[in-house]
C-alpha cells in the first residue's frame, strides 16, 4: 500500500492537536507505516514543503501574515486540507477579545513597544481557504484523530456529527449539571462527540467543541436564566471558544 | 398462573437465589440522586419505590454506542461476538416492559437484529408494580403492547406477591421455595400489574400539517436529545463506521439517533426532508401515537413520562396530544 | 442469510457513464440471491469496507452468474472513495430490499418511464424487465431529462433500443455546451414539459418515475391532468437510509417506512402526505 | 560573505522559532533567538475574566504544559481569594504535574532528541532504526498522559482541575493500576539514566549558568524561587526580578533579571540547585549539554514521587468532596510551580467582584532566552570552518538542549 504524505502544520496555537497525534503512543509505530510524515515541524526533521500532500492538517487559528502564506501554500499542495481542533474550525481561545480594539490589546502585553504589530483578529481557516473536513476539540479526542487517519488510508472524510454534549451526557446516564445542580453547562449548545467527557466528571461543559450543528440559542438563555445565568453570563461562556457565536 | 407470597425480609434472600441464574440489576439511587439501572451486588436492595430510572431497560439490549460488525479482507464481515451470559433485570415496571415489548416487535421476528436477539434471549425480566405519578400516562396508553415478564412482583402489605409469567419464571420460582409462602391473598388489582387500562382513552388525534401548537413545541425544543434518550422505545440508530489504520479491517457501529436531529432525514446533498424543527417534532409525534411502516398504528408511547422529566424546557408531548385531540373535535 | 450481515463482492468493471457517475459491476457467488432474485425498482445495501454502507437501486437485471450492476453517483462520504476502487476490490451487499416495480399489474399494459437524472438507474433495470418478456406489454415510452447532454445515462443502449422500435424515447435536457447533435431528438426542455407531446390512454397505462425530488410534484400533477389515475403513477423515492429493514427510523414517509413499504409507491398511497413528493 | 545566517522555523520544538546569527567577518557576534510565534494576548485575554475562569483559559497557553498553567493559575486565583484546598487536592495536583512532568520528559527524549543521538531526523525515522527504544519511550509518555487523564479527566487541558477543589476523586481501582503501571516503569526509567548517561555526547562543554528554580514546597512547587548563586526571592517578588522587557527580535518577553545577568531555569537549573546526592555523579559537567541527562534523572524522580502521592491519595480515601466555597473578594495573587521546562510564574489581581484587571505570566522558555542566546553564541564560536548545515545542526541541537515551548514564551 503507497503510504499517505501528510503535512501537519501549527498556526496560533497551543500545539494541542499535534500533540494529541503524538499522544496516540499505542498507534505510533504503525502511524509510521501507513503515514509519510513529511511535513511536521513539531516533531520532525527538517521543515521543507516538498511536492504534494495527500492531505493537510493544520491547527490553530490564523493571526499573522506568514501564516496566511503557510496555509495557502498547504491548500495548493494537498488535496485534502483539514482543519484540526476548534481553533482551526472556530477561531478557538485566542478568539475571546476579537472585535475590540486589537492595539490595545496588544499594548497592555507589550506596552508602546512594535513587536507582534503586525498580527490581527484571529480567524479560523475557511476563512481563508476551502477546509475539507474538521475535527473539533480543544484538544480533540485522539480516538477521532485516529478515524480521520484511517478514513485518509481509504479516501475518506469523517462525517459530520450533529448531536449535542446532553446527548451523550444523557447516554451515559449521569445527572444533568445545568438542571440538576444549576451549574452552567455548556452541553445544551456544545457539539457531541467527546462523550460528555466533562459533565460526566461533574464538571460543566465550557464548550471546547464549538456550536452544535443545530441550537436554539434563544430558547437556551431561557433555560439558562431559569438556572440563574443571564444571558451575558452565558454569551460570556459562549465566547470561550467561539467568534461567531456572538453574531 | 402461579402466586407465592414472599415477605419483605425475605427480598434480600430472594435476590440471592435469584443471583445463582446470573447477575442481577435493578433500579438503584446513586449518590447523585439519579436513579440507574444497575447491579444489585450481594446485599444490595432495589430502589422498587422510584417513580422512573433514568435510562430505560433498552440500555441493556441497545447499548448507545456499539459495534454492530467487524470486518476484515480475510473473513469479511462477521457479527462480533455477543458473550452468552443471562442477565436478570429486577424491578422493572409495566410501562417499561412493555417497552421491551415493542422493541422486541423491532428487532426479532424473521429476520432478527443478531446482537439484540442474543442478548433478548439471555434477559430475564422481573417486573415490578408501581403507584404511576403525575408524569406517567401508561394508565391511559391505547397500546397494544404487552407488558410481558417472567416473573411479577405485586407490592402488598408485608411484602409481594410474586406471579410466574414464563416457562422460565415458573422454573425460578421453583427455585426460590425456601423463601416463599404459600399464597392466600389474590393479586391485587390496583398495582399495576398490566400496563395499559381498558378505560384508556384511545383517540390519538391525527396531526394536522400545520396548526400553532407544532411551532409551539418546536421553538421550545433544544434539540438536547434527552428525550429519545431516554425513551423505552425509541430506536432509531445512526450507523457509521471506521476503518483500523491496518488499512484492512473495520468496525461498523451504531449509535442513538434522534428524530428531532438535523441529520436525522438529510441526505448526500444537504438535501433534508424535515428541514425545520415543527416538521421534525410532527415525526416524533407521528412515531409515538402512530407508528411507521410495520408497526403503524402500533402507539410506541408506553407512558412511561421520561421524556417529560428529562426535557430541560417541559415539552410534553403527552399534553400536545391532548390539545390535538380537541382541535380534531 | 442474516438479512444484517454483508456479504462479500468484487467489483468486476467499473465504466464510467458521466461526469461523476459510474457503473459498477459486481460479482458475487453464482446463484447469490442478491444478484438473481430482485425486482426491478428493489435496492441493496452497499458496503465500502472501512468506509460505511449507502442504498442503491439495481440498476441492471436478474442474473444467474452472480453478476450485479449499480449506476453509481460519486457525492458524498461513501460514494466518493468509492471512486478511487478498482477492478478486483472488494466490497460488500445485503439485500435485496424494499418493494419493487408491480411487474404483474402491468401485464398487457402501455408503459411511460420516466426519469429524471440518476433515476435512469431504477428505470433501466424495470426497462429490461420489461423487454425480456417485450411481448407481453403494450407500448413502453422512456421520458428521460438530464442536466446536459454528457448526463445522459445508458444514452447507447436507448437510442439502439428506440431504433430496434422497441421503444419510444424522448430526451431533454437543461442546457448545452456541446450542442445536441449526437443526440437525436434531444430538447432543451424541463423533464415534465416532454408530457406535452405524449398521448395515453389512461385506463390502460402505468407510468413509473424516478427522479430528483424536486421534479416529482410537477411530474405527477401533469400525469394527474393526463387523467392518469393515481393508482396507475408509481414512483421510487429516496430517503436517508441506515438499515434497509425497517429499524432505523430515518426513512418513514408518511407513516410508510421507504425501505420495507417502498422505495416503489404509487401516488395514490402517498396522497396527502405532507413532504412526500419532496 | 553575507553578515547574516538564518535558520528558519525550528523543529523538534515545541513553536514557531528561528535563529539568526550575526557575524562580523568571521567570528559570529550576536545570536538571536527569535521568536514569531503568533502572540496570543493571553494577559489580555484574561483581563475582564471571572477568577473561576482563569485557568481554564491560562491552560490554553500550551498543551504540553497545560497541566502546569492549570495548576499554578488555580493556585494564584486561590491565593488572591485567601483559600486553602484541602491535603487531597494538594495531592491530586501534585500528581497531575508529575504526570505532565513524566509525559514531556519522556516526549523530549525519546520522540525530539533522542534521534540526534542516533542521527535520524525524528520519531517516524526512530521507529525503523531503534524501534525499541521508542516503544520504551512511548511507554513511558503514555504512563505520564495516563495520570494526567486520571487525575485531570484528560491528558491535555485537563478539567477536573477546579478552584478550591477537584471535580471527581479518580477510583481505587483507577488509582490502583496507575501504581501497578508505575511501579512496572521503574526498571524502565533507571534504565534510561545509564542510556543516556551512557552515550557520546554531541556538544562541547559550554559556560555553566546560574541555575534557577522553585523551593519552599514539595517538589515542582514552592513558594520562592532560588538561585544557585544563593538569592532567594519571595513568589511575589518574582516577577520584579525576573524583569520582563520587550526586544524587538522576538514575540517573548525576555527576562533581564538584574542589569545583563542571565539564570537559566528547567531540570538542569533544579537539579543543580537541589541534587540529590545519588544522582551527582552523573552531573561532573553543568554545562547545558547535560540538561538531557537532568530529564532523565528528572523522569525517574517523577515517577517515584507519583507512585508516593498516589499511596497518600489512596491513604487519605477517595470520596470526593466539594471544591471549596469562595467568598470573591478583591485581592491578588502570585503562584511559582516548577513546569517541565522550568520555572512558571502566574499572577493575578481581582476586583471586589472576581473580575480579573491584571494578569502576568512568565514563562520557562522566556525566562531561559537570553541564556539560549549567549550559549548559541557561544557554541558557534567553537565551529571554525563549519558549512551553514554543520552550523545549523549544532545549533538546533543546541537549542533541543533547552526544550524550549514557544507557545508558552510568547503565549
Ligand atoms: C432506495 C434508494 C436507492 C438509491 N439508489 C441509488 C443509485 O442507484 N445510485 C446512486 O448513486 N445513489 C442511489 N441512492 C442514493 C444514495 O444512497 C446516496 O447517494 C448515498 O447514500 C450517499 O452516500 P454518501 O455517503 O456518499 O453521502 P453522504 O452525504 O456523506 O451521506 C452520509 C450518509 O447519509 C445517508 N444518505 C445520504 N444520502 C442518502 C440518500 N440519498 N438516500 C439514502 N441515504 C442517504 C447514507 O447512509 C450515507 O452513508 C439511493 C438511495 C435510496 C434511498
Ligand atoms: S449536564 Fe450539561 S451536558 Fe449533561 S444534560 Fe445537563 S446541560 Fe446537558
Ligand atoms: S464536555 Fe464540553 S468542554 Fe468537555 S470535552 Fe466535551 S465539549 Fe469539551
Ligand atoms: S423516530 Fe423519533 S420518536 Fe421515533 S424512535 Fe426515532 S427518535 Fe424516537
Amino acid at each position: 500500500m503507497r503510504k499517505i504524505r501528510l503535512a501537519i502544520a501549527g498556526l496560533t496555537a497551543c500545539s494541542g492537536c499535534q500533540l494529541s497525534l503524538l499522544n496516540c503512543e499505542d498507534e505510533l509505530p504503525e502511524l509510521v507505516e501507513r503515514f509519510e510524515f513529511s511535513f511536521f515541524p513539531l516533531a520532525c526533521s527538517p521543515a521543507e514543503l516538498t511536492g504534494e500532500y495527500d492531505a493537510a492538517m493544520v491547527e490553530g487559528c490564523l493571526s499573522m501574515p506568514h501564516e496566511k502564506e503557510l496555509l495557502l501554500e498547504l491548500r495548493a499542495r494537498s488535496r485534502y486540507l483539514i482543519a484540526l481542533g476548534t481553533c482551526a474550525v472556530w477561531g478557538g481561545i485566542a478568539t475571546l477579545r476579537n472585535g475590540e480594539n486589537r492595539e490595545q490589546l496588544r499594548q497592555l502585553v507589550y506596552g508602546q513597544n512594535p513587536v507582534a504589530d503586525a498580527t490581527f483578529d484571529p480567524k479560523s481557516l475557511k476563512d481563508l481557504v476551502q477546509v475539507d473536513a474538521g475535527i473539533v476539540g480543544c484538544p480533540p479526542e485522539t480516538a477521532e484523530l485516529l478515524r480521520l487517519l484511517a478514513g485518509l488510508l481509504r479516501g475518506a472524510l469523517p462525517e459530520a456529527i450533529d448531536y449535542p454534549v446532553c446527548t451523550e451526557c444523557n447516554m451515559r446516564e449521569k445527572l444533568c449539571l445545568l438542571l440538576g445542580q444549576n451549574k452552567i453547562c455548556l452541553g445544551l449548545l456544545t457539539s457531541g462527540g467527546c462523550g460528555a467527557k466533562c459533565p460526566s466528571l461533574s464538571v460543566p461543559c465550557e464548550g471546547c467543541r464549538g456550536p452544535a450543528l443545530e441550537t436554539n440559542l434563544e430558547e437556551s438563555f431561557d433555560v439558562y436564566a431559569r438556572h440563574g445565568f443571564d444571558r451575558l453570563a452565558v454569551r460570556g461562556r459562549l465566547r470561550r471558544f467561539c467568534p461567531e457565536w456572538l453574531l | 398462573m402461579v402466586a407465592r407470597f414472599l415477605e419483605i425480609s425475605n427480598l434480600k434472600a430472594l435476590l440471592n437465589l435469584l443471583r445463582q441464574r446470573g447477575p442481577v440489576h435493578g433500579p438503584l439511587r446513586g449518590a447523585d440522586g439519579v436513579v440507574r439501572f444497575a447491579s444489585l451486588t450481594r446485599g444490595v436492595l432495589p430502589d422498587l419505590s422510584a417513580s422512573r430510572t433514568m435510562l430505560p431497560p433498552k440500555k441493556y439490549l441497545l447499548y448507545p454506542r456499539e459495534r454492530i460488525l467487524t470486518y476484515t479482507d480475510h473473513e469479511g464481515y462477521r457479527v462480533p461476538a455477543e458473550p452468552g451470559l443471562p442477565l436478570i433485570l429486577f424491578g422493572v415496571h409495566p410501562c417499561d416492559l412493555a417497552g421491551v415489548n415493542y422493541l422486541d416487535k423491532i428487532f426479532l421476528g424473521d429476520d432478527p437484529d443478531p446482537l439484540y436477539s442474543a442478548r433478548r434471549a439471555r434477559l430475564i425480566l422481573v417486573g415490578s408494580s408501581c403507584i404511576p405519578d403525575r408524569f406517567c400516562s401508561c394508565h391511559a396508553s391505547p397500546s397494544p403492547l404487552q407488558a410481558l415478564s417472567d416473573l411479577f412482583l405485586h407490592t402488598v402489605d408485608g411484602g409481594f406477591i410474586l406471579t410466574s409469567e414464563s416457562a422460565c419464571g415458573d422454573e425460578l420460582l421453583a427455585r426460590m421455595q425456601s423463601v416463599l409462602e404459600e399464597c392466600t391473598m389474590d393479586v391485587p388489582e390496583d398495582t399495576r400489574r398490566f400496563f395499559g387500562s381498558t378505560d384508556a382513552v384511545p383517540v390519538i388525534a391525527e396531526p394536522e400539517a400545520t396548526g400553532p401548537e407544532w411551532q409551539e413545541c418546536a421553538d421550545h425544543c433544544l434539540g438536547c436529545g434527552a428525550c429519545s434518550v431516554c425513551c423505552p422505545t425509541c430506536s432509531c440508530f445512526d450507523v457509521l463506521e471506521f476503518g483500523g489504520l491496518d488499512g484492512c479491517s473495520a468496525e461498523r457501529v451504531r449509535q442513538w439517533d434522534n428524530c428531532l436531529f438535523k441529520g436525522h432525514a438529510q441526505v448526500a446533498g444537504g438535501l433534508s426532508f424535515r428541514k425545520d424543527r415543527a416538521e421534525r417534532f410532527r415525526y416524533r409525534y407521528w412515531h409515538k401515537y402512530g407508528g411507521f411502516g410495520p408497526l403503524r398504528d402500533v402507539v410506541s408511547c408506553v407512558g412511561c413520562g421520561r421524556c417529560r422529566v428529562a426535557c430541560p424546557t417541559g415539552i410534553d408531548l403527552r399534553q400536545l396530544a391532548g390539545q390535538l385531540d380537541k382541535g380534531g373535535k | 442469510m442474516n438479512s444484517s450481515i454483508p456479504v462479500s463482492a468484487v467489483i468486476s468493471a467499473i465504466r464510467p457513464l458521466a461526469q461523476d457517475v459510474s457503473l459498477y459491476t459486481l460479482q458475487t457467488e453464482p446463484g447469490n440471491l442478491a444478484a438473481s432474485s430482485f425486482l426491478a425498482g428493489q435496492f441493496l445495501e452497499l458496503s465500502l469496507p472501512g468506509v460505511g454502507e449507502i442504498p442503491v437501486s439495481y440498476c441492471g437485471y436478474p442474473t444467474k452468474d452472480g453478476s450485479i450492476e449499480l449506476c453509481i453517483r460519486h457525492i458524498g462520504h461513501v460514494t466518493i472513495p468509492l471512486k478511487t476502487s478498482a477492478a478486483g476490490n472488494v466490497v460488500a451487499l445485503r439485500g435485496p430490499f424494499g418493494v419493487g416495480f408491480p411487474m404483474s399489474a402491468y401485464n398487457g399494459q402501455d408503459l411511460v418511464l420516466i426519469a429524471g437524472g440518476l433515476g435512469m438507474a431504477p428505470l433501466r433495470s424495470l426497462l429490461l424487465t420489461l423487454l425480456a418478456r417485450r411481448k407481453r406489454y403494450g407500448k413502453i415510452t422512456v421520458l428521460y431529462g438530464a442536466r446536459d447532454a454528457e448526463s445522459l445515462l445508458f444514452l447507447d443502449e436507448l437510442l439502439e433500443l428506440q431504433r430496434q422500435g422497441a421503444i419510444a424515447l424522448s430526451l431533454a435536457v437543461d442546457r448545452t455546451d456541446h450542442g445536441l447533435a449526437n443526440v437525436p431528438g434531444c430538447r432543451i426542455v424541463l423533464l415534465p414539459e416532454l408530457l406535452d407531446q405524449l398521448a395515453i390512454d389512461p385506463g390502460r397505462t402505468f407510468a413509473a418515475v424516478c427522479g430528483p425530488p424536486v421534479v416529482y410534484p410537477y411530474l405527477v400533477s401533469a400525469l394527474q391532468v393526463m387523467a392518469l389515475p393515481d393508482d396507475r403513477i408509481h414512483l421510487s423515492l429516496e430517503r436517508r437510509m441506515k438499515c434497509g429493514v425497517g429499524r432505523c427510523g430515518h426513512c418513514a414517509v408518511g407513516r410508510y417506512l421507504c425501505c420495507v413499504d417502498g422505495p416503489v409507491f404509487s401516488c395514490a398511497q402517498l396522497a396527502g402526505i405532507e413532504g412526500a413528493l419532496g | 560573505m553575507s553578515n547574516l545566517m538564518t535558520i528558519n522555523m525550528l523543529t523538534r520544538v515545541e513553536g514557531h522559532g528561528s535563529v539568526e546569527l550575526i557575524r562580523d567577518n568571521e567570528r559570529v557576534v550576536d545570536a538571536r533567538l527569535n521568536m514569531y510565534e503568533s502572540p496570543r494576548l493571553f494577559e489580555a485575554l484574561l483581563v475582564g475574566r471571572r477568577f473561576d475562569e482563569i485557568a481554564d483559559i491560562a491552560c490554553r497557553i500550551c498543551s504540553i504544559c497545560s497541566t502546569v498553567h492549570k495548576v499554578a493559575a488555580l493556585q494564584a486565583v486561590e491565593q488572591a481569594m485567601g483559600v486553602t484546598v484541602s491535603q487531597k487536592t494538594t495531592f491530586m495536583r501534585e500528581l497531575a504535574v508529575q504526570g505532565g512532568q513524566i509525559e514531556s520528559h519522556a516526549l523530549h527524549i525519546f520522540c525530539l532528541v533522542l534521534p540526534d543521538y542516533l542521527g535520524v531526523n525524528g520519531f517516524h525515522e526512530l521507529a525503523a532504526h531503534a524501534p525499541e527504544k521508542l516503544q520504551v519511550g512511548l511507554r513511558i509518555k503514555k504512563l505520564g498522559n495516563l495520570i494526567q487523564e486520571t487525575v485531570g479527566g484528560r491528558a491535555i487541558h485537563p478539567f477536573n482541575l477546579l478552584v478550591g477543589g477537584v471535580g471527581n476523586m479518580p477510583g481505587a481501582d483507577q488509582l490502583y493500576r496507575l501504581s501497578e503501571q508505575l511501579s512496572g516503569v521503574c526498571d524502565d526509567v533507571t534504565a534510561v539514566i545509564e542510556y543516556i548517561c551512557g552515550r557520546k555526547e554531541i556538544l562541547p562543554p559550554l559556560a555553566s549558568t546560574t541555575g534557577c528554580a522553585a523551593s519552599g514546597g514539595p517538589p515542582l512547587f514552592g513558594d520562592c524561587l532560588i538561585t544557585t548563586d544563593g538569592q532567594n526571592i519571595p513568589a511575589s517578588r518574582a516577577a520584579v526580578w525576573l524583569n520582563e522587557q520587550v526586544e524587538s527580535h522576538t514575540n517573548a518577553k525576555i527576562s533581564r533579571f538584574d542589569g545583563n545577568s542571565s539564570c537559566m531555569v528547567g531540570p538542569l537549573a533544579r537539579l543543580m540547585v537541589a541534587m540529590p546526592p545519588e544522582y551527582a555523579r552523573y552531573f561532573p559537567d553543568t554545562s547545558i549539554r547535560s540538561s538531557l541527562k537532568a530529564r532523565a534523572v528528572e523522569l525517574k524522580m517523577a515517577v517515584e514521587r507519583a507512585l508516593l502521592l498516589i499511596g497518600h491519595l489512596r491513604a487519605d480515601g477517595l470520596k470526593n468532596e466539594p471544591p471549596k466555597k469562595i467568598v470573591i473578594s478583591k485581592g491578588e495573587g502570585a503562584s511559582i510551580v516548577e513546569a517541565p521546562r522550568g520555572s512558571l510564574l502566574h499572577r493575578y489581581r481581582f476586583d471586589s467582584h472576581g473580575i480579573c484587571t491584571a494578569a502576568n505570566i512568565i514563562t520557562p522558555t522566556a525566562i531561559n532566552q537570553r541564556t539560549i542566546a549567549r550559549t548559541l553564541l557561544e557554541l558557534v564560536n567553537t565551529m571554525d570552518g563549519a558549512d551553514y548545515d554543520q552550523i545549523k545542526s549544532a545549533a538546533e541541537i543546541l537549542i533541543r538542549c533547552y526544550d524550549p515551548c514557544i507557545s508558552c514564551a510568547v503565549h
